[in-house]
């Protein structure tokens, strides 16, 4: 049966490239970086090199990048390291309602620790306004965290802008950009932004492995204490090879990127173009103008979404619901409901991510099954084009 | 599909009785597009024997299993017996559902009943299985478990 | 030049069966464990392997096992956790002098934010002692942590003991059970500990993964909020590569423990009577009978432990000072402080550990060449047996 | 040893000037072994030139260069001009020392100056050098950076 992956958002396969460059730290390079003996300080200088090329894609310092075990554990360090560092100056925390868990329910735990937390809006392309965000900042403000793009429907925000913002006001700016990284042009200094979390696994790289920006002169308290490792910020034997693997993905992010963005976005405009001309009652949720290049996220108005999930799995394709009834959740995307998308609709929504390895063919075989499936289950729905929801 | 075992991927991939009958002797809804699932169901009755029944489900692969083997158990039950048959005789049935859904199992039970009363209503009859039955009561008020985020 | 690794107990390679299994998780069967489709299930049920090899080899219920991204993470967890969980209880925690940095230095972090701790001292042979550690309970004592095998000088706490007076006063009992996972016979129930913190590159695991043994009932606050990962318990695409490596190397660790504990037993005591008759004024840190069976460490009167090391590798010998000098430690060991080692003697201490791997012929190749630079320092010292310290 | 440069390593697989002078002009010692390291350093001096200079050094790899750098820096140079020198100096010529190692180059410097106040005491003389000389110092009293904790 034909395979077709198109959830890259969710995450990416590890390229060759990558895996080969890993393979040695396992066995004969296995010393442990903090060991003064020769294998020792070779898996310190992998880790160097690695932290460099991670900089080198995002324009950061070196000793800027700390290593982290994911996006989510960055996340976590950035805000409850904030909140602690700065509980002196205020308890008020800004951040959007369309955050990942990782940050959204950071800041539940926040708040039930006697920080106040501000969720702002979007519009219905899926971005914030500024002027909201600047009205929201009070003297308690101590941190303003904002994602890159977002992981459901692929909006862009103005980084650049709220950091600003931010930076006027003299609060400290995160960004969760691990659907950014290697997906958006990124350069941390002309962004201004204090705090940045990435992820490996969704460039091509190891599951398990996260880096942090932290910006010169932002003093984070530590999150894992103990040993010496990744300046004093993050302690724990290194995951030497992840992090080498990390490394190189960021690498090739950085020379492909270009090509990499143009194909995706190409790719991605054929396929809404194909599905919605060919398939009646679908919507485009999320504006197209400021996207994750490899992002489509989609309504089919009348089927539910996970039975839509299953029947394309069967034809051996992998996207993704953000919605309703994925087997950890029953709960209908915040992200959708943000966009203003009715609920009813949000259950019927399915985000299909291409990648680097997503070719045309790919695409066109999606489509040809979900002409086909989707007419199957709108013949079962209860619900209707004619008789309306 | 390791989430659901063959019989549920099964009545799934091949559901029976879809449909809607035409001059039903009673039609019933529930649930709603809003929860993720709504099932419409459609019975022809005869003698007080169930003869036929149809369903039309928006809802998830378990929905539609759950439809399809609730109208095949109930086809050729009287009345009272199909009154008797309850969420967990379907799960039984299905050979059981994950846990986050097993309320699609209470949608084909809550189904049957509606559709039942509407019949009962129309004909103006009474029946033992149905004294409880609220025609006004959400899918809320019934077991729905909620479980949150994913994991991505 | 012949290589010699004797660090075990920093870390060890990654056993070929072990990379073998992790290899395909990497590339084709890269999906997300949250993902519905098939090969995002094929990688949850991948993790439900491992947590199930990790479980068996420590008498645990699947369920009660909790990936984390290395030992420090656990550590940090069973203490910041329940400092949040019991701090309506008490704010007194007791643990030892001779913990890892992982332990003591979260003990520090929470002694800042209001807790108090209790170190509690080691006898001659490393080991605490019972009714020191009774008598240190208050009604405000919220957790015993006490770690199962030391890191530098081997000795095995009397864990089952400890966790019993924790049990009979209510108070939750953590171990930190890095070194002693795969390297002594672990049975949680039997053992009665409600925390215990793993670390897979111990092992013959890859580095940067980690776990915790939870008791079914002990409910802990999460440390790492976001995603439904881990039972809901610990946020972050699954490490799935890592966390099958691990599962693979607890299967292995398993069925040859026995084997493993005499093996190493015969060549650590092997090798210590080599040193200790061929070298003059050498002395041997710890107790020899409750001892990791792989953990030999030595002082070397007279010359300071950073050069012997140096010289060592040169030779190719790889091995460690628990020790002054260190490149990221110039302070002498707290654990062998506590054991009662004069500090000037700490300075001429090392660490020589014994793995799998590790033959007769590595070990001799070790003495002979110990002999000859220990006999060089001397000469070079400015101390010696003659003129004392 | 990566931490270490070549020059470093040279002097310290091949220490000069190892031993004691028999019956030196000076003899100096600096540092502790409870603080790691710990320096004797003995001078022959003829017309205020050192013209030998041996040492002995408990300690790491970088004492034991620093040591062996410092003798030979001094031999042939003035007593003044000996006690010129600096752990800067010493530094230099060895090609710099990883950040925590510096110290090792105040030892080697301290030492030096130790040798020669003991010269200057047997034969009652005064050196400009010496004038802020205490011999009282301990090595706590210099550049000596503590730096926590080991990584595994
Ligand atoms: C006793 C002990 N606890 C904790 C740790 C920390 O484990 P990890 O390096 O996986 O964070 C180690 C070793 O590193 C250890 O030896
Ligand atoms: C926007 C965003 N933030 C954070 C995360 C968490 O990253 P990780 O899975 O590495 O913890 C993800 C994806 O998982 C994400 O898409």
């Amino acid at each position: 049966m034909q395979k077709v992956y198109l959830d890259y958002s969710a995450t990416t396969p590890v390229k060759k490239e990558v895996l080969d460059e890993m393979i040695p730290y396992f066995t004969e390079k296995f010393g442990n970086p903090s060991s003064l003996y020769e294998i020792g300080a070779d898996s310190k200088e992998a880790i160097t090199k690695a932290r460099g090329q991670v900089a080198g894609l995002i324009g950061a310092g070196e000793k800027e990048i700390i290593f982290t075990s994911c996006g989510s554990e960055s996340d976590n360090w950035a805000l409850i390291g904030t909140a602690e560092a700065k509980k002196d100056k205020g308890n008020h925390i800004i951040t959007t309602a369309i955050e990942h868990h990782a940050v959204l329910h950071t800041c539940k735990y926040l708040e039930k620790h006697g920080f106040e937390v501000t969720y702002l809006g979007v519009d219905e392309d899926g971005r914030i306004n500024l002027s909201e965000l600047e009205a929201a900042i009070t003297d308690k403000t101590i941190l303003i965290s904002i994602m890159f793009i977002n992981n459901e429907m692929g909006a862009i925000q103005p980084i650049k802008e709220a950091a600003a913002i931010a930076k006027k006001h003299g609060i400290w700016f995160h960004t969760d950009a691990v659907q950014a990284l290697g997906n958006v042009e990124i350069d941390v200094k002309e962004l201004g932004v204090d705090m940045m979390s990435m992820s490996a696994h969704k460039i091509y790289g190891p599951k398990g492995i996260g880096a942090m920006y932290l910006r010169k002169g932002v003093v984070l308290p530590g999150f894992i204490h103990g040993g010496a490792q990744e300046f004093k910020k993050r302690a724990g034997t290194e995951s030497v090879p992840n992090i080498v693997g990390f490394g190189k993905a960021a690498e090739l992010a950085k020379e492909n990127l270009s090509e990499h963005i143009a194909r995706l976005s190409e790719l991605r405009d054929y396929f809404i173009k194909e599905v919605t001309t060919k398939i009646p009652d679908v919507d485009v949720n999320g504006g197209m103008k400021y996207r994750h290049p490899g992002n489509v996220n989609l309504t089919f108005n009348f089927i539910e979404g996970e039975s839509l999930l299953i029947l394309l799995d069967m034809k051996g394709i992998c996207i993704s619901t953000g919605s309703a009834c994925s087997s950890a959740s029953l709960v209908p995307s915040h992200v959708l409901s943000a966009l203003g998308v009715p609920v009813e609709k949000i259950h019927g929504s399915l985000r299909f991510s291409i990648g680097d390895f997503t070719t045309k063919e790919d695409l066109d075989y999606t489509v040809e099954n979900l002409i086909e499936i989707v007419a199957k289950l709108r013949t079962i729905s209860s619900v209707s084009s004619e008789k309306g929801w | 599909m390791a989430m659901y075992n063959d019989k549920v991927m099964d009545l799934f991939m091949n559901p029976q009785n879809v449909g809607e009958i035409e001059n039903a002797d009673g039609v019933g809804t529930y649930g709603s597009p809003v929860c993720g699932d709504m099932m419409k169901m459609s019975l022809k009755i005869e003698n007080n024997v169930i003869v036929d029944a149809k369903f039309k489900t928006f809802g998830c692969g378990s929905a539609i299993a759950s439809s399809s083997m609730a109208t095949e158990m109930i086809i050729g039950k009287t009345i009272d017996e199909a009154l008797n048959i309850t969420n967990k005789d379907v799960l039984k049935e299905l050979g059981g559902l994950p846990g986050p859904k097993i309320h699609c199992s209470v949608l084909s039970e809550q189904a049957i009943k509606a559709a039942i009363y509407d019949y009962a209503q129309k004909h103006g009859l009474e029946f033992e299985g149905l004294k409880d039955y609220d025609p006004n009561a959400s899918e809320d008020d019934h077991l729905h478990e909620h479980d949150e985020e994913d994991g991505e």
